[in-house]
């Protein structure tokens, strides 16, 4: 079973978290990332498109789920994130952490999805009710979007 | 001169106008490479780029060899 | 609609969830305690019963709530409490907080989840596998519970 | 003398054995009012007990009122 993964349907939560069960659980933290309809201050975000390097992708969420199990006392923890064109509202990334006691489960929760973010080669194009469409964090992009 | 093979993603793929391409080079480097192909389809600014060769993240000065595989890596936005 | 509430059975958490979408979060982060078979160093815990001063307690859940919604830039806040007889694994409580960024509803998350341990009337009855029991925090059961 | 009705939660509960009591006393505050039911009792030592009249929390020193609903709450174990 891969700790992180890619997914281009719709993620089923109750199964995700279902995984982290544990009797000498007490303490469950997840995050999701939720598409919303604006970013950095422009509204009239109509839906997203996320695109991955796979291959170096699920390496890479492997690499940070075993450095989250090595940092914090916690039991398991997962990652799961979408692909493909995104509604608003729809789910974009989960992470679920089990944990004995609170402090580590979010901890660890926090440490996944800040790395994950930063590290994991995942792009992010932004389609706005306008038009105009841009790859997030990337300036050229946003300076096409508004071209 | 190695055979290798270049992946483009996301605003390279669109830039690039393709997911791929294989090519003959006599760039030493990962950033020989990068080089080169800049002179060839001038890439947008893309701020902190990172590389990887094998679908492993590498160095700039890594040496290429016959059957790489390189993939550019814009600034991610996960999440 | 409630945003705190005690629950004799299970709970829904499909429902909990959905009932925090909002097109403008781009973060959910939600925390639930689970019944472990372990506590505080003691093994061999087999089941535990929840009770609760309910009256008191749903004001003063909802109080911590509403408090969690003027300290954090969060869109919606719920938490929801088991009472009655728990086995090990079940969900004992959860806490969903959805907000345009995850630094306020991790922080909100946190700040509901302490606050409902240590504010709202409810009491946690450990019963162990040597047929003894006794009330969590407090050291009269806990002598009682070796006697 | 006021009429008032007293509440008990777990361990207390367990303790004298019933949920709810109602009774007359002499006591002027809930604080006074603790001091008579433990002279009756013989409650447990719980650490910090807090109290609540007519289902808020209040200080030990408020007066007791005719119809007054008391709870004591002992160290409280949610989650």
């Amino acid at each position: 079973m891969k700790r992180f993964d890619f997914s281009r349907g719709a993620v089923d939560l109750v199964a995700c978290r279902a995984q982290l069960a544990d009797p000498a659980a007490g303490a469950y933290a997840s995050f999701e990332g939720w598409v919303r309809n604006h970013n950095e201050g422009r509204a009239g975000v109509l839906r997203l498109e996320y695109e991955g390097y796979e291959q170096l992708g699920v390496k890479e969420g492997e690499r940070i789920i075993a450095e989250a199990l090595a940092r914090f006392d916690i039991g398991d923890a997962r990652c799961i994130h979408r692909l493909g064109e995104l509604d608003i509202g729809e789910l974009a990334v989960w992470v679920g952490v089990s944990a004995a006691h609170r402090d580590a489960a979010f901890a660890a929760c926090r440490y996944i999805i800040d790395e994950v973010k930063h590290r994991v080669p995942i792009w992010k194009k932004e389609h706005y009710a306008d038009g105009n469409s841009g790859w997030v964090n990337c300036e050229a992009c946003a300076a096409h979007a508004h071209a | 001169m190695v055979q290798i093979r270049v992946e483009y993603f996301a605003i390279l793929r669109e830039h690039v106008g393709c997911t791929h391409e294989a090519l003959s080079t006599p760039a030493a480097t990962v950033g020989d490479l990068y080089a080169e192909l800049d002179r060839r389809h001038a890439f947008p600014a893309l701020g902190h780029l990172k590389v990887a060769v094998n679908d492993e993240f590498c160095e700039w000065s890594t040496p290429l060899r016959d059957g790489d595989s390189v993939v550019f890596i814009p600034p991610v936005a996960g999440g």
